[in-house]
């Protein structure tokens, strides 16, 4: 059974107004939003050991945005496009919008 | 040559097992295979002689012991296009009529939905959830459901996303794909949903608008130049899963002066699955305009010559069906009444 | 140029002695260790707006160690592996240790 702490890799769902996806469209529809999230812990190299310890030990600064991964990212394999209709009754389709599936990449 | 089930004679309900049983025996092949001729020959409008006529009578008449004779096909069956043809071999020689296709080649209705959703669970999700808001437009509500099922996500993007590929940059769209994803659409998604999103009750234009435009009509079926309704009918007759549906729309929508519910088969929800059946078709029928909820085909009687009067009823099927009306009021009355219950 | 502020994707050399890989190697050795660093936000699809905006808007809880990546990430795509000898003069390989090429991934 997934350790509660940090469960592994996997595609989420929420529930979100197309308004408040951020990408211009008005539309008052709601749409499914998968994302990908989850621990990539269990898979890692030597590098990713090795680079673990140097930024624990701040031998390497991870920079502001956090640019340094030291594991695998739980990212999206395959997209969905999500299709709605806005306020003006125009079909209007956003294109790998949704996570379809994830893995641990990299 | 019936299969045993059970030890009990049970009929193959649906034809590819029909026709199974038939090819196995000797005479049944060799009739059946007579009966491809004459359905060959028929698609092909070449005149029968009166040779040819009398084969396919005797052939029809050598059926009447045959599984093939009665069986059926299921709207979301697999390889639903090849039981539709073998429906149509046995049953071309039986349609008189140019225009009266007569009996549907589809399973009762009635026991066609296998899944059942618990819509008033889903309802309660919607009207609790802080997202939907209090959107007054019935459209817009039913395409929040639709957004808690899966499938009906997915489908939906599915048929919206090709029927619009290509038409936004002046292009011209892929009809044909177009009405594939629109008929799979109503055929996978659970009823709840495609009815709810079809037959919303609206009391505003814009409410009418997103109805009107639910089947992506500027793809699915509208074209610069209207046809006539007869090309229409031509071109759904020579398609097998065309023809089936109008068999099926003119079955159970078959309206009935006297009836009370203005229909002959008394079954508002076989119309209104027969109606949906319709989309994705030749003959894809949609609303009229955004303030009525008149529905019509795509297609007018000018200039039919002689042939005015067949047009007319085409026409007349879609437009002025008393029992398709009282259909999709009772179905629109109903979604009001649920949606009353929500708030 | 490349903007000072968040730099791109690319490998970074950093000389460090053996035993502070981690590794629990005993050398006295030092090695170059070669990691990715730098931002991937370039390449963005709807999917990582969308997440990036969700994440803004508190919507999407980002989890403890930050499991949910909205933008690809800077890993290695191809990697070396170091030789040294160790206090008992005994030669021995780290494979998949450092980084020899880096991308944005996922």
């Amino acid at each position: 059974a997934r350790r509660r702490d940090s469960p592994n890799c996997t595609v989420r769902r929420l529930m979100v107004k197309v308004r408040d996806l951020g990408l211009g469209f008005d539309s008052d529809e709601i749409v499914p939003f998968k994302y990908c999230s989850g621990s990539c812990h269990r898979i890692r190299s030597n590098y990713d050991l090795t680079l673990a310890t140097l930024l624990q030990e701040k031998a390497i600064k991870p920079g502001p945005l956090g640019h340094v991964a030291s594991h695998p990212c739980c990212r999206p394999t395959r997209y969905e496009a999500v299709s709605f209709m806005n306020v003006h009754n125009t079909w209007q389709t956003v294109e790998k919008l949704s996570a379809a599936e994830c893995k641990c990449i990299g | 040559l019936l299969c045993r089930a059970g030890g009990l004679l049970a009929l193959p309900r649906d034809c590819i097992a029909a026709e199974k049983i038939c090819l196995m025996d000797p005479a049944c092949n060799a009739t059946y295979q007579a009966l491809e001729n004459c359905s060959l020959d028929k698609t092909r409008f070449l005149p029968l002689s009166l040779d040819a006529r009398t084969r396919c009578r005797d052939a029809k008449l050598d059926l009447r012991s045959s599984p093939l004779l009665h069986c059926k096909c299921h709207r979301r069956m697999r390889r639903q296009k090849h039981c539709l043809r073998i429906y149509w071999t046995v049953h071309s020689s039986f349609t008189h009529g140019y225009f009266n296709l007569e009996t549907s080649p589809y399973e009762d209705p009635a026991n066609e939905e296998p899944w059942k959703i618990d819509y008033n669970k889903l309802a309660a999700l919607v009207s609790g959830s802080h997202l939907a808001g209090d959107s007054a437009n019935p459209c817009l509500k039913a395409t929040h459901f639709c957004s808690l099922n899966k499938k009906c996500v997915h489908l939906r993007t599915y048929y919206a996303s090709s029927c619009t590929k290509g038409a936004e940059s002046g292009g011209t769209c892929d009809q044909h794909k177009c009405h594939k994803r629109l008929r799979q659409f109503f055929e996978k998604v659970p009823e709840d949903f495609t009815k709810r999103l079809l037959f919303c009750p609206c009391q505003d234009e814009l409410c009418g608008e997103r109805r009107r435009k639910t089947i992506v009509p500027e793809c699915s079926f509208q074209d610069s130049i209207k046809p006539n309704c007869l090309l229409l009918l031509d071109s759904c007759i020579k398609d097998h899963i065309c023809k089936s549906r109008l068999a099926d729309f003119q079955q159970n929508c078959q309206p009935a002066g006297m009836s009370p519910d203005g229909c002959s088969q008394h079954n508002h929800a076989a119309c209104l699955q027969a109606y949906m059946g319709m989309i994705g078709t030749a003959m894809t029928p949609n609303y009229v305009g955004n303030s009525s909820t008149e529905v019509s085909l795509w297609c007018t009687c000018k200039n039919s010559g002689n042939q005015q009067e067949e047009c007319d009823q085409i026409r007349s099927m879609f437009i002025s069906n008393k029992c398709l009306k009282n259909t999709i009021q009772s179905q629109m009355h109903l979604s009001q009444a649920t949606l009353e219950g929500q708030e």
